[in-house]
Formats: C-alpha cells, structure tokens, sequence
C-alpha cells in the first residue's frame, strides 16, 4: 500500500503529538518500580554494602552479573544499526532508531552498577582522570579503568550516532507541532533546513560514524571481558572471553531489539511500519548468534574439561553437575534448545515465536552472564576457602528496577521522539533508493520516470 | 475491562507498600543500630561522622570555625619569654609519634608564682581545684585522622620547623588555622626533601 | 532572507524547476533546494562537492590518540608507582585507553564538521521554513534574487509545475 | 640495597594451635563481624589454619597450612586496583592503602589464596572493647579492603628506632604479631634481600615450596615441608 508523506507523518509523528492518561498511568507504575531501586541503593550506601549477598569469596554477584548483562544488551542498537546501515539493508529503516536508543538506555543502566556495587560509591569520582591535589592519577592498567574509558566513548558515540539522524526528524516535528512542542524541538533540531548540502553532510557522517562505531563496540564488550579475563580465576583466565563476550554480546542485544520492536508494533499500532520481514530478518540474525553462542560455550568447556586442571575443572563440575546445574542447563535451553527449532523451521518462525525465542535468549544470557561469574568465585585455588552465593532483597530489588528503568526510559524515548525515523522511512520509499549505497555523482545524474514517488 | 482495573490497582498498591517498606526498614534499621549501641564505633579511631551533614562538610573540607577556647592562651608572650616549643609544654613532639598539649598541673609549675592575679591564670587554678583538664578546642578540628599515621619525632629530628605545619604560632595571640594540611601540602614537601612518598609512609 | 520560491509535489518536476532556474541565469549560489528527505538520487538533491569529513575524522583521531597515550604515559611518570618489577608504563594497556581516545577524538571531530559545515548549533532558527516541506513537497526557489531576474524566476517556478509562487520579504527572518 | 620482606612457614612446627590467628587479630584490629556475618563468610582473619584431612578415621591424619597474605612479587591484586589502593612497596610489601580504597573488590577476586577481606559493614567494638584496639593501626570503614600488612606499623616503628639510633636495621628487628606469637617458631620473618639472615637461609632450603607457585604470582612466603610425612606415618 503507497502512503502519503502526509500519512507517515501522521502515523509517525502521533505517538509524539498526543498523550493518553494511560501513558501518564504506565509511566507512574513504572516509575515506581523504578524509584524502588534507588530506595534499595540508599538503603545499601546507609548501611554499607553488606546489606547485599556478596561474601567472601564471592565479592561479585548480581551487580556485575547486571553491568555484564546490561552492557550485552547495548550492543543490539549501534552495532547492528551500524551493520545494517554500511551493508545498505533496505529493510534496516525503521529499525535502526529503536535500537540504537537501547544502546544508549542499556550502556546507561549498565554504566550505573560499576558504581553501585562500590564499597564506597561516594568516592566513585576516583576513578576519574582527573588533576588533583593530592597528585595521584588512577591505575590504568586496572581493567576498570578500561572500562571507564570504553563505556564511556561508546555511550557518547551512540548518543551522538542517535541524535544525528533525529535532527531532521524533529525539524519535522518543530514544523508541525505548536506552542511549547514547537519551541523545543525547534531548539533540538539545531536549525536544521534540508538543503542539499545538509543531507550530504549528514550522511557522510553516519557513513563515517558507522565506521568508527563497530570496532569502539567490540572493544567495548571484550574490555568487559579483560574485567575477568585478566586475573587469573579457573575459568576466567582464558583467551577465548573476549571473543565469546562480543557474540553473546550481541546475542542478547537483538533478542532485547526484537522485545522493544514487538512492544513498539502493538503499544504504538506500528503495525504497517515494522512487518514480519523485520521479524524475520532479525529471527535468522539470532539462530546465527545463537549457533555461534553454542559454539563458544562448547569450544570453552570442551578445552577446559580436556585440559583437566583441578581448579578449573572444580568449577567445571559444579555449573555443569554440581549445585549451579540446574541453572546451567536452563541457559542451554533458552539459549539454544529453545531458539533453535523456533526460529530455524521456516513455518514457525512467526512473529510470536520470535518473540518467544527473544524472551529465552534474554532470560538465558542473564543466566550466562551469572554462571560465568559466581561458580567461578565460589571455587577458586584453595578449597578451603570456597563459598557460595545467595542475593538479599536489594540486589534483586535493584535488579527488578534497572529492568523497569530500561522501560521507564524507552518509553520516554517513544514518546518524545518519533521512534522510526521518519526521513529514513520516507527514502525508502524512493525507486532508486536500495541502489543509491552512498550519493556520488554518476548516481545522481540518473533521472527518474515520471510520477515515481 | 474491570479485572484489568483491578490488576493496576493491585499493583500500584503492592508498589506504594513496598516503598514504604523499603524506607521505613531503612530508617528502622540505622535506628535501631544506632540506639542501643551496637553501631557505637570509637570516634577516635575511625573516620565515622555523627550525621550525613557532617560526612558531607568532611567530604568537601568544611570545617567549622574553632570555638572559643576556654582560654585565650596566648603562645606570643610564652614564645617571648623564650619558652621553646618541645622542651617544655609540647614534649612529645621531639620523643614520639604524639606532641601532646601540657595538663593543668604543667601550666601551673610556673603560674603558681608568676602573674598569679591574670584572670585566665585563675581559670587554671580552679580547673585544678576541681580536678579537671582545660576543654581546649581542636584548632584543625580534624575529623579523627582517615588512616593516616603522622609522627612528630622524625619531623623533629629531620629539622622541620614547627611553623611549616603549624603558622607563626609564636606570634599569634590564640592559635587559629594557618596552614590548610591536606595531602598535598604533605608530599610537596615530602618531594622537596627528598622523604618518602609512598603511600604507606603515612597511610597503614 | 529575501527568497522567492515554489513548491513541488514530483521530484521530476523539482528537477525541472532547477534546470529553469538556471537557464535563467540564476547563479549556483542562490539556488535554494529545501526538503524533509533526501534526494540525493535526482541531481538537484545530491551535492556533487566531496567533504573534507573524513580526513577531518582522521585528525581528530589522532589527536585523540595522542591525547590518549600522553594521559596514561604522563601520568604513570608523574606518580612512578612501584609495581613489583613490571614497568610503569605498559603498552598493552596504554594501547587499549590509547585505542579509545582515538575513536572519541574521530568521532566528535566528524561530529563537530557536521556541525560546523552544516551550520548546525542550539540557538539557530532556519532561514526558511514551510508547512508543505513536512507533507513531503520539495522547495525550489531563489535567496537573495536579483531584482531583474525575478519575473524570470517567477515565471520558470510555475513553468515547472508549482501551484503558487511565494516570496519571502528580506526581514522575515 | 632495598629491602624484601619474606616469610618462611615451617610447616612441621605448625601445630595448628592458632596463636597467630589471635595474635594477629588482637595486632591489627582485625574486626569480628559476628555470627551471622561469620555464617556468611563474612568473617576476617588476615592469617588463618587451613586445615586438610587425609585418610579414614583411625589413620587420619591432619595437615595445617597457616595461609596469610603471600606477598606476591607479581601480585594479581595489584595491577587490577583502578586507584593504586592495592600496589607495591620498595621492600617488597603489597600495601593495602585504606584510603585511597573505593572498594571495587577487584583485588579480591584476583587474589589466588583469597586473604583479601573486605568490611561489608562498618566495624564494630562494643564498649568496652574499643580500648583492646591498637593505636598504631588504623581501624579499617565500611567499603574498604583490608588484608595482612606483615605489621607495617611494626617494620615503620623499627626503622624510626633504628633511625634514631643512626644505626641499620638488623635481622630480628621486626617481629610480625603472628610470628611472635607463634610457640613452635613455626613462622620466621626477616629481608630475602640480605643473604646471611635467618629468613633467606631457610628460603634457599630443599624443602622449600611456594603455595600456588604455578600461578605465576611469584610469592614471598617460603613453606618447608613436613619432615615426619617422609617416615611411616607416625605423626600424630
């Protein structure tokens, strides 16, 4: 069906334009739920943070387990929106904005739990690289630090790489809304016109964008690998992290995307715009993830059962048999057992059934991400000194709010910006789009037939 | 259309009780600690604060202004009377870690017999009759040292002039703040004089 | 700024009031082409100049990148830390701030030529504006006209296929 | 020449009475978290009795390792810190500087003999116990590592006196709490650097070994192992 400009205008531009009460209640609940995590961290940073499960020898569970997680999942948006855009895929159009806003909301809950877990989070700002008066600099040969550095120059350089395409966008918005609308987005759209020169520009820059921004979010994930790989825990002390954390990485990230952009279709009525062929496409980007997750996971156990060291072959035991099995083997399931067949038999890889294999993969990486740090801990050199783990009520209230922080603000997002692009959507509609990999000028010399839009 | 209602009452219910939950178990819990004693750490060794203001003052380095002493001892006249600083009040600082500050009974070795009639040196001699020690107050005002261990003797030893840390206090009337001793000030001359500055020198 | 200019519902019809324009004699510097999509497909939508953003990007990385490894170097010299006999300074490790300072300095030095080449910044209303642009209709016109052109320029706009022709007075924005 | 502090634990003296533990404790004001934080695994001792059993009840028999900070010279803890809480001193001591600590818990999960401990609350007296607390040790916060420092404010008073006395520090100068406690002497402490002390003899013993040497972390602590296990078994 051919639409008007007019019409994505209006279909697009609603969510923007109108508010009912039963956006103002979701917010509310949400928000509360939310608000509870901060209630739980002032009560940890009141009390000290032992009010959490942590112990010795397991110093790390549910916060970094969350930071891990959270992380993973910011690599749906720019690196796949990356992809897509340097691959030219027509079908990335209403794509790429929802999920390069969950790149940004997820690096910034993500980004939270390194602070949340301190001991003394008030003096987090030591971390910082910065002049003081006591002339001392922070370790930066500390995997932290790496961290720092890397989360930090992906969150602005997602940030930038999501506000970029959106200036049009809310040019469009400053030209048709009125009062305060009209104000604001006159003022985000920086004076945006649509001059030729504009849109050269601007696209030139997403191109360049693009290019920076994948190495910058494989780094990213792989220093959050060093953060384990680099000190010398039985399982954790191995090559392969940093290769295995970018896949599961990812993994996770488009299994999150396909959550917000199946929320998206029904909350919004964006059922024309995102189509079964986005479910699909990004369905067979998951069976591979999910393939190439199965293939870390076995090349990692495979080495460490074959090498048969007693240290690690005590974690070993105890995530494939001991106590942590029944954890493990669920993660298998959601991971593999359960995407699999979903998504590989063409007359189940429905958009449910996308979704369904998406909730698993959520579930299943956060379970990774769990299994990969605390058996680890809990069986270290000495077996005299191994432990075990169990959360309190704050780290799971805490986890609970960060998941309903990631909604609170993604619904902020769709409401405040429209969530597919609108020039994008509208390009897409032009004949010779799909061909037109960058705007040179032998393309630009083709005229088009007549009455082609 | 009614159980959905129903549904987000509950839960907006549910989530009101637990943030009520969450705060009253917070406030219920510093209380309780704080009330029977449990929570008493010894305030000179550790740098716990009586209250989040004054872990926030500490944090930024506000101080408060010294109160008003009980004396106005004046270290002006003793320093023209030629008293030195370590060999007869502060003897500490020349021996140990601590440099201390004279009892009522030092003071009192001389003013027993010289300007008897000075009113504050009548303040010394009821506080002796009542067998109580002058409340003087903290000049720096300090909260209990964070973990830093500083000697006097070796600084004695090593030459450092009382005044480098202290000010003129030989020409005040009544010490007040001269010198802002924070870490810095410390390792400059730390690395002006070839002293160690590692870490542990000071911090153990 | 003072502009006359018409709107057009076809690119084809766009494309035909440029070449009027210029056949009009209409230089290439007060061609005003405004639309809320890209047509970089149709010659009057594509800008044929190559941006200097790439090399700009490149210098911003590596200044970046030295930026970066002066940080962990100098500053590791400037506390020498005893670390058990390892150096001070490790490169692996430099490598890796060194690595992601040069990303940001290339990625905000591609946004600040965007910025700056673009004439983008917060406070900045556009020059011209008009409601049929959001409805997907594509502006053609002339900025700053020669007075003794714009009965020509009148004349090629409606030629090309524009309902009505408007002006926009020199004070309007 | 610099100094390098080191331990040798003669592992057929230790008779497992743990005298260093309390030695240690009552040294450093090691907090006691209490029972339910203990239960937790919450407790602190900077030294501690490992303790293994080998074989079946009647022929079982029992082998301690007191097991404290190694002082790594390639210390995993170290490099991990992102504040240089945790770093290297010149004689060789892997300092745990309190605060300069944010309390990431880094150094702890690097550390292979896990003799890092961290205060998950703020350490607690309760009078009249605060007047036992040793004035030359800081007492450690809530949020902050804490760990065996081979009693740094012993090593620093030692070196102030000999200092004083214009004179070297000798061997037997610093005594650590636990090694002076210790009734079997099976704990000696003194500089690997200096050939002829009684540490670095023992040290250089055939019957030395490193605990984890295969780690790589290159620990200063010497253990000798157990003479009378060569024999028949008639230890106990």
């Amino acid at each position: 069906m051919e639409k008007t400009a007019s019409r994505i205008n209006d279909d697009l531009l609603r969510p923007v334009l109108e508010t009912s009460p039963r956006f103002y209640l979701a917010v509310v609940l949400v928000g509360l739920v939310a608000a509870l995590g901060f209630v739980a961290w002032g009560y940890q940073i009141w009390n000290g943070i032992g009010v959490a499960g942590i112990s010795r020898p397991v110093f790390w569970g549910f916060y970094i387990t969350n930071f891990v997680f959270w992380i993973g999942i910011s690599h749906a948006g720019t690196l796949i929106s990356a992809i897509l855009r340097l691959a030219n895929a027509g079908w990335r159009r209403p794509v790429t904005r929802c999920a390069e806003a969950i790149t940004v909301f997820a690096l910034m809950i993500g980004a939270m739990f390194p602070l949340i877990h301190l001991g003394r989070p008030w003096l987090a700002f030591w971390l910082f690289p910065y002049p003081n008066e006591r002339g001392l600099w922070p370790n930066f040969r500390s995997p932290l630090l790496w961290d720092f550095f890397a989360i930090n120059t992906y969150l602005l350089g997602s940030f930038l790489f999501l506000l970029l395409p959106m200036l049009p966008d809310f040019a469009l918005v400053r030209d048709r809304a009125r009062g305060w609308r009209q104000r604001v987005y006159g003022w985000l759209a920086l004076g945006w016109e649509g001059t030729p020169r504009q849109w050269h520009r601007l696209e030139t820059a997403m191109h360049i964008m693009a290019v920076l921004i994948i190495p910058v979010a494989v780094s990213v994930h792989s220093i959050v690998s060093f953060d384990f790989a680099m000190s010398p825990v039985p399982m954790w002390h191995s090559t392969i992290f940093a290769p295995y954390f970018v896949a599961g990485a990812i993994f996770s990230g488009l299994a999150a995307l396909i959550l917000a952009m199946a929320l998206l279709r029904k909350l919004l009525h964006l059922e024309e715009y995102l189509r079964t062929e986005h479910f699909s496409n990004l369905g067979k980007l998951l069976l591979v993830m999910s393939l190439l997750w199965f293939y870390f996971i076995f090349a990692e156990r495979l080495t460490v059962w074959y090498g048969n060291d007693p240290a690690e072959m005590a974690v070993f035991r105890a995530t494939q048999s001991g106590p942590y099995a029944p954890l493990f083997w669920v993660m298998v399931f959601c991971n593999f057992l359960l995407p699999v067949p979903l998504l590989t038999i063409p007359r189940l890889r429905t958009i449910a059934s996308t979704v369904v294999a998406a909730l698993g993969v959520v579930v299943g990486m956060w379970l990774e991400r769990f299994l990969i740090i605390v058996p680890a801990l809990a069986h270290k050199f000495l077996p005299y000194s191994w432990g075990t783990y169990a959360p309190t009520w704050v780290e799971i209230t805490i986890t609970v709010a960060t998941f309903a922080g990631m909604v609170l603000l993604y619904m902020l997002f769709a409401k405040l910006v429209p969530v597919i692009s609108v020039w994008e959507w509208k390009v897409g509609r032009h004949p010779l789009a799909e061909q037109r990999a960058e705007i040179s000028p032998a393309v630009a010399k083709t005229v088009a037939p007549e009455g082609s839009a | 259309m009614r159980w959905r209602r129903l549904v987000l009452r509950l839960f907006l219910a549910v989530a009101t009780a637990l943030l009520t939950l969450g705060l009253l178990l917070g406030w219920w819990d510093s209380a309780a600690m704080d009330t029977d004693g449990t929570r008493q750490a010894s305030p000179v060794f550790t740098p716990e604060r009586p209250s989040l203001g004054a872990a926030v003052r500490d944090f930024f380095g506000i101080q408060p202004e010294p109160e008003r002493q009980p004396i106005a001892f004046t270290h002006k006249v003793h320093a023209e009377n030629r008293i030195d600083c370590t060999s007869y009040c502060h003897t500490g600082a020349a021996v140990g870690p601590v440099a201390g500050i004279p009892g009522v009974k030092q003071c009192l070795i001389c003013h027993r017999t010289i300007a008897t009639d000075h009113p504050d040196v009548e303040k010394i001699a009821t506080y002796e009759e009542r067998d109580e020690d002058i409340p003087w107050q903290r000049v720096y005002g300090y909260p209990a040292p964070a973990h830093v261990k500083f000697q006097h003797a070796p600084h004695i030893r090593a030459g450092v002039n009382c005044s480098t840390c202290h000010g003129e206090v030989e020409q005040m009337t009544v010490a007040v703040r001269a010198v802002e001793l924070n870490m810095g000030f410390c390792v400059d001359c730390h690395r002006q004089h070839k002293a160690s500055v590692e870490c542990i020198a000071c911090h153990y | 700024m003072n502009a006359i200019y018409g709107v057009y519902a076809e690119p084809a019809s766009a494309q035909r009031a440029v070449e009027g324009l210029r056949a009009a004699g209409l230089p290439e510097t007060s061609l005003l082409v405004l639309s809320a999509e890209p047509w970089g497909e149709y010659e009057f939508g594509a800008y044929r100049r190559h941006s200097r953003m790439p090399w700009l990007a490149a210098c911003g990385g590596f200044l970046g990148g030295v930026v970066g490894f002066a940080l962990v170097a100098g500053t590791q010299q400037s506390w020498p830390l005893r670390t058990g006999g390892m150096p001070i300074v490790t490169l692996w490790s430099a490598g890796i701030i060194t690595y992601e300072m040069t990303m940001l300095g290339a990625i905000l030095a591609t946004v600040l030529t965007l910025f700056v080449s673009s004439r983008l910044w917060p406070a900045r209303q556009p020059r011209l504006t008009d409601p049929a642009l959001a409805d997907g209709f594509i502006v053609v016109g002339a900025s700053e006209p020669p007075d003794h052109l714009r009965a020509e320029i009148e004349r090629r706009l409606r030629e090309a296929g524009s309902e009505g022709i408007k002006t926009v007075p020199g004070s309007a924005c | 020449m610099s100094r390098r502090w080191g331990m040798v634990v003669d592992l057929d003296r230790c008779t497992g009475c743990e005298a260093c533990v309390v030695a240690c404790r009552a040294e450093n004001n090691v907090p006691t978290v209490g029972e339910t934080e203990a239960a937790r695994g919450r407790a602190i001792h900077w030294i501690r009795i490992e303790r293994y059993w080998e074989g079946e009840f009647p022929n079982a028999r029992i082998r301690f390792v007191p097991v404290l900070c190694q002082h790594c010279e390639a210390a995993p803890c170290e490099p991990v810190c992102p504040t240089y809480a945790s770093y290297h001193t010149a004689d060789g001591l892997n300092a745990q500087v309190y605060n300069r600590c944010i309390g990431t818990r880094y150094c702890a999960n690097a550390c292979p003999y896990t003799v890092r401990f961290f205060n998950f609350f703020h350490p607690v007296w309760e009078k009249p116990l605060h007047l036992q607390l040793n004035p030359e040790v800081s007492v450690r916060e809530v949020g902050v590592m804490e760990k065996c420092t081979f009693c740094v404010q012993r090593i620093k008073a030692a070196e102030l006196q000999a200092k004083a006395e214009a004179r070297e520090l000798r061997d037997g100068d610093v005594q650590p709490a636990c090694a002076q406690a210790c009734p079997a002497d099976a704990l000696l402490f003194g500089d690997l650097n200096d050939p002829d002390s009684r540490v670095a003899q023992l040290a250089r013993s055939p019957r030395g070994s490193k605990l984890l040497e295969e780690v790589g972390t290159q620990p200063k602590i010497t253990y000798l192992a157990r003479l009378s296990w060569s024999g028949d078994g008639e230890d106990r």
